[in-house]
């Protein structure tokens, strides 16, 4: 399906916010580092574009976390608002009511189950990186051995979209035993005990995907400390500092990795064609980037920043 | 004599290995103050909680008015025309007197609110006055908080508490131990006062002269066991306390 | 040896000033409700269109309401000196037992958008569904405190991790989410004569939880265990039955709440609601019940909820940094609590005083004598 | 009135059995030690080749390591009868303090790799940086409790997020991007005499942290204070300035395990650390000191910090389902605490009893008679 | 007489609205047994915290020796020779009986180590048991916890510790209240034995008969106010108990 599609006459409904240039971004969750350098490229390229923009974001990447956020800019009614959906079905409803409320919706990173009340979609196929990282993990280790899958406590559809999409591609390759996703939440300790209690069980582990940049620390840590980190290739999504140093010094294997300060560039451009009344995509595609073994340069580009 | 009250006999109860009881007996009679006595550690307690229900014996039985009963909680016991002022006060100090007065047996409104629950405050603090009033106790108001109370004040609404919700025997276990001789005066009036409705009291303490004075009978527990019985006359501050210290006998004086 | 004279003996009926205290304490006492007051007029006095509008004014109860629910069981349980970290992760475990009943009895969806078009028979046995899942884990930890006597933190916290394990076992990780279409329209985002359903709801448990705790004998015995658990024991109060049934009222609230985040997200939560617990002791905390039990207060719960959530709402229609948040709701918890605390003690000097140091468990002698003038003549 | 003869007194040198007793108490009593020891034995069993090797119990040891650090500073906080659940988030806000501080002092980075060329001082200033920034927060929720006698279950659960806010604030939510690489290799992965670096330091915390608990006026001023905080006072203990010093510990071993957390991961870990108050907090009971304070033990402590860590290790092991690694740590949580309850309840009933209805709160008269026989004569 | 010990001076202390201390004197002479006795609520508690250091006087003026002295912490006056049994004993119920005798005062083994604050538990369990043994206190063992002794033994720590520390004045508030005859008869003979090393004791009762037993003076406090003194011998229980209830006046029998 897709969503509604050029905006101009969208302005129909009674926008009270006719010529204001505010412009509202919920993150995800405060404080991590993907965001924060979303906010970043939003921040920047709202400046350069004339745009007010006020950032906020909730204490937990969930729904009922989110959710006061969302009602409070509404309630401050901007004419356009960048939301990150912690929840495709759950913010259907408040963001519909954002929208009715005169506020035209983009959303960022993540979809919402029902495309009425969007604008524009900047997303990023989760599914698909997993899949990549599938394809990466079988070149790395040459299509045999077992591997691990260190994820979020299931709920967050991106990184559940990740493990699925891994799980799926992985089946293509017989070679490869595949052992299943344990869970960190959010946790490096956790993920990190996680990969030493694994090596013990299964000493010829081959492989680790992450699907995030606090698994892939954990998880990397884990592998110093059983000294593995030659025999063991990881895999993680993000290109969060750490993830890109121990890319760089050979650690860590391939990152899939996402372009934050794209994303929230784009919100912002998104943003001002909304309010000047120009046509808008509905949906645009971030990229969505495999960072290969010693490909330095290639991740610096694409590391997550605060500072832009 | 009348026949007895309430009568114990045999009572064991241990402790892990402490023996707090062993084979302690008790009797009460209608209608006086009986004091028990002995020294710290000598059961009292014990004996006290067993016949109120808030501890079991591990042996023995209890008769009242002739039958023998077994009290598995303190609401049997009450029930049964029994009431206790505790040697640690149990009152909730954050509730008020007239709650405390009532606790465990709130007045509820009448009516389909009643059976829901729903308490009759009014009645409740108009009943609770009409209590203080007539056992002579003077609180500023039955709403505030039991903790703000004085020392003599709580041990005052503990006893209107027993008083309110025995009709046979009221046991008192150290109800003076912190009171002011004026305030001590007042709790053993209050003793009496109950007893001349025709309750019995059970009163213990370990001022003998006390004892002596308010006390129609005495009886002393030894080491979880009775020792001696005394009627009033018959005894004296060296007599009660040789028989609450010398080594354990066989009754000496039966009344 | 001095008698006294009967005529000592005042009838006192009422005294209006212990009344008023009684009331203050009801109320929550203490500076928590201007407080509130004061917040409320400072963002509407820097944003007057954007904060005071009725849509943000029914928003705000609307955000309350899940957590009111929870919190008003929450009360219960810390006025009998407990504690129930569980709270969040049953809502949870609950909202998935009623969203699989609910799909189950809805038969092979029909779902659209991820709704089903289940009746309300549906729901109902749904809902009730996830009431029994919240009553059973409040009983359990009712009994472990109650029966097996270990300390409510530590059952609570273990059964915190049970609850959200059971959860993901049971959705094997996966969102329901698949619900009764009408149970999302109508509650979740219905409105009823205005004012939304989920208000509704919530001000009805409110409404309810307040009368019993205040005007009960389950109210009544609830504070008395909470002041003195043995003397309530002695005085014939079936004092573990008791506990049970508060934290089992603790858990079934939690069910409730888990139907009502169903219907507000039409979804399941599985990885949300980990924070519930701290949020809703730091409200009924905020709102003047004691921690060390025996005192309490639902209309100081129900400010103890909205005043986080004001100044959230506050703070974001303002655009203060995120960051800055986070530390600010930190901040205002200590000095709310503080200004409390300043403010009784100043009330009360004396009472404070000893209270204080029987909760900083000096063993205090309770027959010991008058700390109070009042009876010397 | 009889008089009593001196002869009754005799001078007891150390009678065998307290001692075994204290001793006991000392190695936190109970169940918790066999109970470890029965998951060894069993996870051997069943997973000979995989469990009980060199590697996984070098592995066991650096993941224990962290926590244990912070559960040596709550044991002392706990033993006060007090409770610290900002030790987490303390923890990240001094590692992103000290990782600034040494990528500052490093110059204009030399940075390859993530990594940062620095030295051993600039590497010590950091580290004292972290410390002195779980100290400042540590001594505010000190100051606090003693103080402002606000329940330390609230003040440090506004610091909990205060400590948070400021590490976002202080990092713009990004992790660090460079550390030294002498601190990661030498400390955070690096060995000495075939024992893990960080093992060493959480070794030298625990044993200096158990002997001056067990061992010195601090350590019997802290069991006194949480004892009964009263009676300390008047005995010349300045009760408040040793609580500061009690919780500003707990701050700065949380610094030091910031430190430590940097090393190891080789970056700030900002989002991490969120349910090391609660895990500490389950340690410190499981490993038998009281919530209610007087009692407490370090031993128990580094038991209570290895069980779950065991556990889930042996879970992966064995490969069951991570869900009912959630569900198992709750459940053994509440049953070794309530094994220990009834181990301790079997071997000294009558205390037992009275002390818990002295916790459960009935006024209890403290100068009030004998409960024990011993003195009859 | 000799020369006043300690003197206290209009001593006024308020808590909120209420006036606990309205111009209270208190005289002590070396080596004697002063009881201070008052109703409920007459300030006794409230003076003798003040002249303990644990609380602190709104007016009036302290000398000891002769010499003015203000204590701002117990402490200070524990510093100055004063020491003090609590009503509401102030002991720590989960330390042992050696821990709390030398509570705020720990003996460190000699040496570095010694500065370091390790402590020295052989010495203070030596010490204790002496101790106790010298004030003929029987206890299993130094090392159990305070909670788990009796009530006249925990009575008997708090006696040993404040005699431990003090070298001028101990005060002890009703230190007798709870126990039986025989461990009171123990606690007054620790008294002697204290006063008879040349100690002052000033001690508070409520029981009439035992402060004429014990007792070298007594002063009578009321409504925060010292209204009489008696010297032995011409102190009756009549005497006592009308100085403490009727009307203040001021103070009739100077010794
Ligand atoms: N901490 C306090 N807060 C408020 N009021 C107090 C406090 N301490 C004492 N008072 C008041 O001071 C008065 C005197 O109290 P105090 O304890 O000194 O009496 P007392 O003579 O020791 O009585 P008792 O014989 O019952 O021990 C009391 O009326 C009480 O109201
Ligand atoms: N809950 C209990 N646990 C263990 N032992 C107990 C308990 N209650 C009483 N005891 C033991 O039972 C014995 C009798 O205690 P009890 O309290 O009945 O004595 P008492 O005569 O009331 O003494 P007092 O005059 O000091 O109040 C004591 O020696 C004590 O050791
Ligand atoms: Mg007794
Ligand atoms: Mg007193």
């Amino acid at each position: 399906s897709t969503g509604s599609t050029t905006a101009a006459a969208g302005g129909a409904s009674a926008a009270p916010s006719g010529g204001s240039k505010k412009v509202a971004l919920v993150l995800g969750v405060k404080g991590s580092p993907f965001y924060s350098a979303m906010a970043c490229g939003a921040e920047a390229k709202a400046k350069q574009l004339g745009l007010d923009l006020t950032v906020s974001a909730g204490d937990a990447f969930s729904a009922d976390a989110q959710l006061p956020v969302v009602n409070a800019v509404t309630a401050a009614k901007p004419a356009v608002a960048a939301v990150v959906p912690t929840d495709a079905t759950a913010l259907v409803q408040p963001l519909t009511a954002l929208t009715a409320a005169g506020t035209k919706l983009v959303t960022v990173d993540q979809v919402l189950a029902d495309p009425k009340p969007v604008r524009s979609r900047i997303v990023t196929d989760n599914e698909k990186g997993g899949r990549l990282a599938a394809d990466e993990m079988n070149k790395l280790t040459g299509g045999k051995g077992k591997v691990l899958v260190i994820t979020q406590p299931p709920g967050s559809s991106a990184q559940d979209a990740r493990t699925a999409g891994f799980a799926a591609g992985i089946k293509k390759y017989p070679g490869i035993t595949y052992l299943g996703a344990q869970y960190q939440s959010d946790d490096p300790q956790k993920a990190a005990q996680i990969i030493t209690s694994t090596l013990a069980a299964h000493p010829d582990l081959t492989g680790v995907f992450s699907t995030n940049d606090q698994g892939a620390v954990g998880a990397l840590t884990g592998l110093k400390q059983a000294g593995a980190t030659k025999k063991v290739k990881l895999v993680a999504y993000d290109a969060a500092s750490a993830e890109v140093a121990a890319l760089k010094n050979g650690t860590l294997s391939a990152l899939i990795a996402q372009n934050p300060v794209q994303e929230g560039e784009a919100a912002m451009e998104t943003a001002q064609k909304l309010i000047a009344g120009t046509p808008v995509p509905a949906t645009q595609l971030s990229e969505l980037v495999v960072i290969g073994p010693g490909e330095k340069a290639k991740a610096d580009r694409y590391a997550y920043k605060s500072t832009c | 004599m009348t026949a007895p009250l309430l009568e114990a006999r045999g009572l064991v109860r241990r402790f892990g290995h402490v023996q707090a009881l062993d084979g302690a007996d008790l009797t009460v009679y209608p209608g006086e103050i009986c004091a028990l006595i002995g020294d710290n550690g000598a059961g009292k307690s014990t004996l006290v909680k067993i016949l109120s229900g808030a501890e079991r014996p591990d042996e023995g039985t209890i008769h009242l008015n002739g039958e023998e009963v077994a009290f598995s909680s303190p609401a049997d016991a009450q029930r049964a025309g029994i009431a206790t002022v505790y040697q640690d006060l149990a009152l909730a100090p954050e509730l008020a007197a007239a709650d405390n007065l009532f606790l465990g047996r709130e007045l509820t409104v009448p009516g389909p609110l009643g059976r829901l629950g729903v308490l009759d405050r009014r009645r409740m603090r108009r009943e609770s006055a009409a209590l203080f009033q007539s056992l002579g106790v003077y609180l500023k108001s039955p709403d505030v908080p039991i903790a703000s109370l004085s020392g003599g004040q709580r041990q005052s609404v503990a006893i209107a508490r027993a008083a309110l919700w025995s009709d046979k025997v009221i046991f008192m276990d150290e109800p003076t131990a912190a009171l002011g001789v004026v305030q001590t005066g007042r709790v053993l009036d209050l003793v009496r006062s109950v007893r001349d409705r025709g309750i019995a009291v059970v009163l213990i303490s370990h001022n003998m002269t006390q004892v002596l004075e308010v006390a129609d009978r005495v009886e002393v527990l030894r080491l979880g066991r009775r020792v001696a019985r005394f009627a009033r006359g018959e005894a004296s501050v060296d007599r009660l306390v040789t028989a609450m210290t010398s080594a354990p006998s066989t009754e000496e004086n039966a009344p | 040896m001095t008698t006294f004279t009967k005529t000592d003996a005042v009838q006192v009926e009422a005294a209006a000033e212990p009344l008023a205290a009684r009331w203050n304490r009801r109320l929550g006492g203490g500076w928590i409700f201007p407080l509130m007051i004061l917040l409320f007029a400072l963002f509407t006095a820097l944003r007057p269109g954007q904060f005071a509008t009725p849509f943000n004014l029914s928003t705000l109860a609307v955000d309350a309401s899940i957590l009111l629910v929870l919190s008003i069981g929450q009360t219960y349980v810390i006025a009998t000196a407990g504690i129930d970290l569980s709270v969040g992760t049953v809502l949870v475990l609950s909202s998935v037992v009623g969203a699989k009943v609910m799909l189950a009895l809805s038969g092979t969806s029909g779902a659209t958008y991820g709704t089903t078009a289940a009746g309300w028979g549906v729901i109902a046995l749904g809902t009730l569904a996830a009431v029994a899942a919240g009553s059973v884990f409040g009983a359990l930890n009712g009994v472990l405190v109650a029966c097996a006597r270990i300390p409510a933190l530590i059952v609570t916290l273990g059964t915190f991790g049970m609850a959200l394990g059971f959860a993901q076992l049971l959705s094997d990780g996966q969102d329901v989410r698949a619900v009764p279409q009408k149970l999302v329209a109508a509650i979740g985002s219905g409105r009823l004569l205005g004012i939304p359903s989920l208000v509704w709801v919530a001000l009805a448990v409110t409404v309810v939880g307040g009368l019993v705790l205040h005007t009960t004998r389950f109210g009544s015995r609830t504070f008395a265990v909470g002041s003195n658990a043995e003397a309530a024991r002695r005085a014939g109060i079936p004092n573990r039955s008791h506990l049970v049934k508060v934290y089992l009222l603790s858990g079934a609230l939690a069910g409730l709440a888990g139907t009502m985040s169903v219907a507000r997200f039409a979804t399941t939560t599985i990885n949300g609601h980990t924070t519930d617990n701290l949020s809703s002791i730091s409200a009924v905390v905020l709102g003047g019940t004691s921690l060390f039990g025996g005192i309490g207060s639902i209309f100081g719960t129900v400010i103890g909820v909205f005043i986080p959530i004001i100044l959230l709402n506050g703070f974001v229609i303002l655009g203060i940094q995120p960051f800055w948040q986070t530390v600010a709701m930190g901040a205002v918890l200590i000095v709310a609590v503080y200004a409390d605390q300043l403010k009784r003690h100043a009330a009360q000097r004396g009472e404070r005083h000893r209270l204080r140091s029987r909760l900083t468990r000096r063993p205090p002698s309770p027959a010991s004598p008058s700390h109070h003038g009042e009876e010397t003549p």
